[in-house]
């Protein structure tokens, strides 16, 4: 190809060219475009990929139902592959140029950092299924994945409680990125409140995709030998937690001697281990496959036929987009256009049942509320619940642990502001 | 030409000069992985002096250049030119611009660019990055290469790349860019290797000229053309000097035949 | 697994042959199992426990093997072997419609491990009895005392009786006023003796005993093991180093010899590796199977097989498209990196992004001790390997006439081609042989690591810093390399973290490249300038 | 005199970026949204994300191509101006962050930054920042090319230790202590020069800026590559130590033409921020510095102007292919690479001039002599 011949491809309109850009094949009847930005190369692959086939079933199903406001839905998948840049570009063009009615998708915090801009520019409505630091509330953005408060608090909580091993000790083990030293922060913090002493806290980071666990682990070990009562907290990322489980294993560390309680350790990432070592290890969701209730088994059921794979599993995230798929829907027929701003004000106050009992409400603050559970591992690559909360849970957008955020207050509805500084009583920030 | 080529100015130090030699290799010794390439090798060479090095494969013509032009450094052994520097301490580049020419056995000139491009690299002048960058080389007129080209016959073919060129053509061409230099001593290493004899006799009256004004050192294997060059003559044999003198000497001296025809 | 349902079985009917009346003690014990509230069944355990009921052992293990069911409306206990319910209270079958398992978690596992450990003090198979008083030891329980003191009394093996003693101080020092001073001083020699982290934990316990006495032992016993830990410590990070490097060591090996010997920027190596770990992963799937007992089979059978595709691979790549590229390493190193894009994206799509399950076979898992030195088998065995795939891989171009030629064609192509020697096909089986070697480190590192399409990603960067390190073209080179980093890095690692310490060795390489432009084991000479 | 010195691709080039600075901006700001000939907003700072990339390319072709250092670590130098850029951005958030703490950004504030680290002053300075686009990766380019080329690493040992470089940077700053943002980077900026970044007349300007960037950058690799410096390093390419022995200091020409290309990566870097609107760690990863390998090699190694093409031309696919297939566009991309290596070794832009006879320089796809040697590892 020539210079003048790109050029005059990629000059005459980008957008022209650009216009071949989309998996969609334009189809006769008019449809209501919904976009998907899940990575499906690349690091986050592993465990975005999934994310992006649910959202398929989802949609397939709200079609055979007719669709929404009598248009079908029709889904517009796109790469980012795992590079931040690239999920802001894919997000503009998902926008722009397929004009989707809202986007489902990112999984890392960098990702939906990295797209936030882009869609308050082009006011546009993001479902971020995946639990995340807090510490944010954005009027273009929902948060169906849980914060920190529905997750990591009530997890401490259990293990402190009699049943949980009535723990002293606690070593924060995390990878180095910003969702586990937040979270380790406003921990830190939680426990100190509890009477907690310094010396009983040991936090400690790796890099990314961290396989040398030897030192780290022996290091786990050692300080659980002080006489008290140990347990880990971890919040190390999904790549590094086979090696994390399997040097835990070698090195003879059972769950009855420290527990691991993990926050990014689902179905899914157990899938790749051989769980019979780790039994009784904990992890804190909103959702476990193994939760028997009607619509978890009917939602299992589907999602293996949809995978054409009877050993599939179904994790925490996966309800998330569920919920907030669902959610959309609703509150599209409730504004009766899918024009973004009505969108946005019909969406607090929606309601939409879990899989596993109970309704999450959407609240002002682009949160909703959850119940959390804590499994024990089993041998079956299973969750055991073993402890659930009385009531639904609100989620926080600001932590009330944290120096910076502990004024700080979101609500779209009243307010109208993500950041509203009770102190001040003005609405911080742009 | 003569312009191209004139006596260098004699340098202030002469008085505190070591040596009246101006190149005084002195005991010199290289070992390659347990390998003794150089046992001990001495030479000296007169200004304006030309001489022809010869020995068979591995007696270490080459090494000895290279350890005059600092490719290599001597394990022990000094190497003094023009009296006064120590040229076993020095890089090539310090080395060549104290005016020391070498032209290698295997014929290196730089393949992707012209012929003219060729000797333009090797004109005498400031070497320094920003000088190349901004400076004279940017301006030098065709007439001073032509000058050059012109001395060995390559005028016709100026623009070609020299990858273009013939074997022997490369082979004038690398003294074309010795010449260029200007140096007060060229090195020259095997000059007609497979050249015919047309080419060798040429190269040879060429040589000759260029003696007549500066010291050349020839290192060659070929006795009819070091017979043309009519000058002093050193044998080498396992990196150390066999025998010297006029090519009658040499050549008649009983050892030289000895590891020739020995082999 | 199987053996221990058998004894179960057999335990089974012997309680069964017992009278009723033995059993009217536990029933207490029994009402408290049959819940869902974790204190009581936490409380019925105790009870049961200590209830003398034969039948405690049994039970407690279907408990923990979650086979104990419970029916909530008449609190009826039952047992399930294989599919079969059987009452606890009457033995007789009962229909499972309105059981509901009784559930245990980590509290209660713990708790059941000290009651067996006591229940098993007696056990007539020697290892059931060490774990026995280990599990003891964990409970550090003093009711446990009286059990204790008649199997140490009856206890023959050696190993078994220290380990009861061990148990039995832990249990004596467990409750402060508990014995008298001059026991508990002994007890203290004891523990302090057993020298490991949980001793240690024990001896710290003491810190406010009331006998100032113990206070003193125990403080001394206290910084006496400590300064053996932090003697040992070094020992330790030496080894995890060793076994660090052995990895690394797996992971250029192969490069060596595509990159080192052949000169090849070979980008599509780590997906080689990967190529290896998915060969893995399908053998043990398929033996998982087809032939479940074969599993600690997987692995040897595995490697011959990982080397085979690995390498098959590597010959097409080579035929494919390198052999077009000899001389100009550049090319080479952009055309492998579109490979290693082809070949992620084709595993993603045949096998899924998610991460695949490898097993380890038992004699790769758990760890055993060494001088207090804890060494895990995996990664005995991983170092083990490596250097045996070290050593075969030297021999082979050392002593093979495969190896001769290899040398003689990635020295001077033309004289070997000369020499009648078909270049070529040299070229592609060398090539081949670095990528099988790859493949063969991926059945490794697929027992540390995540079975994933990214896995190669993660070993390429540090294969090529190791052999660019050793020295290109130089095995010996490599294998010092690798050791060196491997070490380096776990001993910086505790003083600067995971991280910093990385970088730190990066900085040490690139500067430590310009000390030797040419890696720690460089060839000198003319061959090498020019 | 330099005019002279451009041949006709350079030419067709600098005229297409012209054309490109009018164009582009008029079919955005002028036609309607509806229109077939409207370039969308987003289009323009993606063309923009190219030519940045472009700059990066030509970079890396000018000590590649010419002087045979292939550095496998420029994306580090990029990724350096784009973090200086960034933090300038960042600066300009001031009050406006989610906490609305005017000093700290908003990552500070929620890890207990409690005052601004050393080397974060002076950003809020345009000027300051502009100065140390070029300055940081020009400093670390001397420094490590000073180390690297007088000790003569060359060839394979060199792209390696290049490449150890960049992923040690990658691994510092995904550290959060290092106080830049971590694995999340530098986001969420408002304005540059008091123009919101978001505006579709910024990014019109940026996009333009970009483009007479790219050329600037193109004159002055011209420049230096026709000039006899250029003739210098191309005889350092092919055979280094001879031009050792016509007396040049080659280390001294190596220095200076990596330290330039450094400077524009970091150049290329800076225009790419505020156009993607996000700078992180992942930047530094060595894939990418090879990708920006891959373009040159597409494009032509050692044609300047083939490099920019292979940038635009892989990128574009890229968003296309990511876009069209997602679920098979690193087959299609992995394949790109393996053809063009095979059957046109000399790069799109290389072959074209050799179809057109086109009288340029003759370019090797040989690699020099000296890495032949350490590639063969004799």
């Amino acid at each position: 190809m020539t210079w003048k011949g790109w050029l005059s491809r990629a000059a005459v309109a980008g957008g022209l060219a650009l216009g071949t850009l989309t998996t969609t094949v334009a189809s006769a009847q008019e449809t209501i475009k919904v976009g998907i930005l899940h990575s499906l190369s690349g690091t986050m692959a592993i465990s975005e990929t999934t994310l992006k086939d649910v959202m398929l079933m989802l949609i397939d199903e709200q079609n055979k139902k007719g669709g929404v406001l009598g248009k079908k839905l029709e889904a517009v998948v796109v790469d980012p592959a795992s590079n931040w840049p690239l999920f802001a570009e894919k997000a503009r063009e998902l926008i722009a140029k397929d004009k989707v009615a809202a986007v489902f998708g990112c999984w890392t915090s960098v990702s939906r950092k990295s797209v936030l801009p882009v869609f308050k520019e082009l006011n546009n409505i993001l479902f971020y299924p995946v639990q995340y630091e807090g510490e944010e509330s954005e009027r273009n953005v929902f948060y169906t994945g849980a914060a920190p408060n529905q997750q990591a608090i009530p997890a401490v909580d259990y293990l402190m409680s009699e049943d949980g091993g009535s723990t002293k000790r606690w070593v924060l083990e995390g990878t180095d990125y910003v969702y586990p030293r937040t979270t380790n922060k406003i921990l830190e913090a939680y426990l100190k409140s509890k009477g907690v002493k310094d010396e009983d806290i040991m936090i400690n980071y790796t890099p990314f995709g961290f396989s040398d666990w030897q030192t780290e682990v022996s290091k786990i070990k050692a300080f659980g030998s002080a006489g008290k009562k140990t347990a880990v907290v971890s919040t190390v990322n999904g790549d590094a937690n086979v090696p994390f489980y399997k040097e835990l294993g070698n090195q003879g560390i059972k769950a009855t001697d420290i527990p691991v309680m993990a926050f990014s350790v689902g179905e899914e990432e157990l899938a790749g281990i051989d769980t019979k070592p780790l039994v009784g290890n904990l992890a804190a969701w909103n959702y476990f496959e193994s939760i028997k209730t009607p619509e978890n088994e009917a939602f299992i059921k589907k999602w293996q036929e949809f995978k054409k794979n009877p050993k599939a599993v179904t994790n925490d995230p996966m309800e998330a987009s569920y919920i907030g798929f669902n959610m959309w829907v609703k509150a599209v027929e409730k504004a009766g256009t899918t024009a973004p701003d009505k969108v946005i004000d019909a969406l607090p106050g929606i309601e939409q049942a879990n899989l596993t009992g109970g309704t999450a409400k959407m609240l002002p603050n682009h949160h909703i509320t959850k119940p959390v559970f804590i499994g024990e591992i089993e041998a079956n690559g299973q969750f055991d619940v073993v402890w659930k909360t009385k009531d639904l849970i609100p989620g926080e957008a600001w932590s009330k642990q944290l120096e910076g955020s502990k004024d700080l207050e979101a609500d779209w509805v009243k307010l109208k502001c993500g950041n509203y500084n009770t102190k001040t009583g003005k609405c911080g920030g742009a | 030409m003569s312009a191209a080529i004139a006596l260098p100015p004699s340098d202030p130090v002469h008085e505190k000069r070591l040596t009246q030699a101006l190149l005084y290799v002195d005991d010199i010794k290289v070992t390659f992985d347990g390998y003794r390439a150089l046992r001990g090798l001495s030479l000296t060479l007169m200004p304006g002096e030309m001489r022809a090095i010869i020995g068979p494969n591995g007696a270490g013509k080459t090494t000895m250049m290279d350890c005059i032009t600092g490719k290599t450094r001597p394990d022990t052994g000094q190497v003094i030119y023009d009296g006064v520097h120590d040229l076993t301490r020095m890089d090539e580049a310090a080395i060549a611009e104290l005016g020391i020419g070498r032209k290698f056995q295997k014929p290196t000139v730089f393949e992707n660019q012209s012929v003219a491009d060729n000797i333009l690299l090797a004109l005498k002048g400031p070497r320094a990055a920003t000088a190349s960058l901004f400076g004279w080389r940017n301006r030098v007129g065709r007439a001073q290469i032509d000058a050059i080209l012109e001395t060995v016959g390559l005028i016709a073919h100026r623009a070609r790349p020299a990858a273009d060129l013939s074997h022997g053509q490369k082979q004038w061409l690398e003294i074309g860019m010795l010449l260029a230099q200007d140096p007060k001593l060229l090195l020259v290493d095997e000059p007609v290797a497979g050249m015919t004899d047309a080419e060798t006799e040429a190269t040879a009256t060429l040589l000759r000229r260029i003696a007549q004004d500066h010291a050349v050192i020839v290192v060659e294997h070929d006795m009819h053309f070091v017979r043309a060059l009519q000058c002093r003559v050193t044998c080498l044999h396992e990196g150390a000097v066999l025998a010297e003198g006029s090519i009658d000497s040499v050549s008649a001296d009983p050892r030289v035949v000895e590891v020739y025809l020995g082999r | 697994m199987r053996r221990c349902l058998v004894l179960l079985l057999v335990a089974w009917y012997a309680v069964w042959a017992l009278p009723a009346a033995a059993q009217t003690g536990s029933d207490a014990a029994y009402a408290r199992l049959a819940s869902d509230s974790y204190a009581d069944i936490e409380a019925g355990i105790a009870a049961l426990a200590t209830s003398g009921d034969p039948k405690a052992g049994p039970v407690l293990r279907a408990l923990i093997d979650n086979r104990l069911f419970y029916r909530p409306d008449d609190k009826a206990l039952a047992v399930k072997d294989g599919a079969a319910l059987t009452d606890l209270r009457t033995g007789a079958a009962v229909s499972p419609d309105g059981f509901k398992p009784v559930r245990v978690n980590n509290r209660l596992r713990r708790a059941i491990d000290a009651s067996l450990g006591t229940l098993n003090l007696l056990a007539p198979d020697t290892a059931t009895r060490r774990s026995a008083a280990d599990a003891v030891f964990k409970a550090r329980d003093a009711a446990a005392l009286p059990a204790l003191d008649t199997a140490l009394a009856r206890e023959s093996d050696v190993g078994v009786k220290r380990s009861m003693q061990e148990a039995r101080a832990a249990a004596l020092l467990a409750k402060p006023g508990g014995a008298s001073e001059i026991d508990r001083l002994a007890a203290v020699d004891t523990i302090q003796a057993r020298g490991d982290s949980e001793a240690l934990a024990i001896l710290r316990g003491l810190a406010n005993d009331p006998a100032q006495s113990v206070r003193d032992a125990a403080a001394r016993g206290v910084s006496g093991i400590e300064t053996r830990q932090a003697l040992m410590a070094n020992v330790q990070n030496a080894w995890y180093g060793i076994s660090l490097g052995s990895v690394l060591l797996l992971a250029a090996i192969g490069l060596a010899i595509t990159f080192g010997v052949m000169g090849i920027i070979n980008m599509a190596h780590g997906e080689m590796v990967m190529l290896g770990a998915y060969t893995t992963y399908l053998v043990q799937e398929l033996i998982r199977q087809k032939a479940p007992g074969l599993f600690d089979w997987s692995l040897p059978i595995a490697i011959p097989l990982a080397f085979l595709t690995a390498g098959a691979v590597g010959i097409l790549i080579e035929r494919t498209v390198i052999r077009h590229l000899y001389g100009r390493p550049l090319e080479t190193l952009l055309a492998t990196w579109g490979i290693s894009l082809i070949l992620q994206q084709a595993v993603r799509s045949v096998f899924g992004p998610t991460n695949r399950e490898v097993g380890a076979p038992s004699y790769m898992s758990g760890a055993f001790d060494l001088f207090g030195l804890s060494i895990t088998w995996g990664r005995l065995w991983i170092v083990v390997f490596a250097l045996a795939v070290f050593v075969a891989l030297n021999l082979t171009l050392k002593a093979t006439s495969f190896g001769l030629k290899t040398r003689a064609v990635t020295q001077n192509r033309r004289m070997a081609a000369a020499m009648g020697i078909r270049t070529p096909w040299i070229d592609a089986f060398t090539f081949g042989l670095g990528s099988g070697i790859a493949g063969v480190a991926g059945v490794a590192l697929s027992q540390i690591d995540n079975v994933s399409p990214n896995l190669g990603q993660g070993y390429i960067i540090d294969s090529f810093l190791v052999v660019v390190f050793g020295g290109v073209g130089n095995l010996w080179g490599t294998l010092v390399a690798a050791l060196t980093l491997g070490v380096a890095n776990k001993f910086l690692e505790p003083y600067a973290g995971a991280v910093l310490g990385k970088i730190l060795l990066l900085v040490f390489i690139i500067l430590f490249i310009q000390k030797r432009p040419r890696g720690l084991f460089a060839l000198k000479g003319r061959a090498v300038e020019a | 005199m330099l005019l002279s010195r451009i041949d006709k691709p350079g030419w067709i080039f600098l005229g297409i970026l012209a054309l490109a600075c009018l164009v582009v901006p008029a079919l955005n700001l002028l036609t309607a949204p509806g229109s077939a000939f409207h370039v969308p907003t987003y289009a323009v700072s993606l063309m923009g994300k190219y030519l940045a990339y472009a700059i990066l390319a030509l970079s890396l072709d000018l000590v590649w191509g010419y002087c045979g250092i292939l550095s496998l670590g420029h994306g580090a130098f990029f990724a350096l101006g784009g973090y200086a850029m960034g933090m300038y951005l960042m600066r300009q958030i001031g009050p406006r962050g989610v906490y609305g703490n005017p000093i700290l950004p908003d990552f500070m504030v929620f890890l207990n930054y409690k005052s601004l680290p050393w080397y974060w002053h002076g950003f809020d300075l345009f000027p300051f920042a502009a100065v140390m686009v070029l300055l940081v990766p020009g400093i670390l380019a001397f420094v490590f090319g000073w180390l690297a080329f007088r000790s003569r690493v060359t060839g394979v040992y060199l792209s390696i230790i290049t490449q150890a470089m960049t992923f040690a940077l990658m691994l510092a700053f995904f550290r959060n202590d290092m106080g830049l943002g971590g694995n999340n980077g530098l986001t969420d900026f408002k304005d540059i020069l008091g123009f919101n970044v978001q505006a579709q007349g910024t990014r019109v300007v940026l996009f333009v800026l970009t483009a007479l960037a790219l050329g600037l950058a193109y004159l002055v690799a011209r420049f230096m590559t026709t000039s006899a410096f250029g003739k210098v390093l191309i005889a350092i390419r092919d055979a280094e130590s001879r031009t050792r022995f016509l007396g040049y200091r080659t280390a001294h020409f190596k220095v200076l033409a990596f330290t330039v290309s450094a400077m524009m990566a970091g150049v290329a870097g800076a225009l790419y921020v505020p156009q993607v609107g996000i700078i992180n760690p992942s930047e530094f990863a060595p894939a990418n510095s090879i990708e920006a390998v891959i373009w040159v090699a597409v494009g032509g190694r050692g044609t300047l102007v083939g490099a920019a093409l292979g940038a635009v031309l892989v990128n574009y696919a890229k968003t296309l292919l990511t876009g069209a297939m997602p679920d098979a566009w690193l087959f299609a991309l992995g394949a790109l690479f393996v053809v063009v290596t095979l059957f046109l070794p000399k790069g799109i832009l290389g072959t074209l001039a050799e179809r057109l006879g086109a009288r340029r320089p003759k370019v090797s796809t040989d690699i020099p002599p000296a890495l032949a040697e350490e590639g063969r590892g004799s």
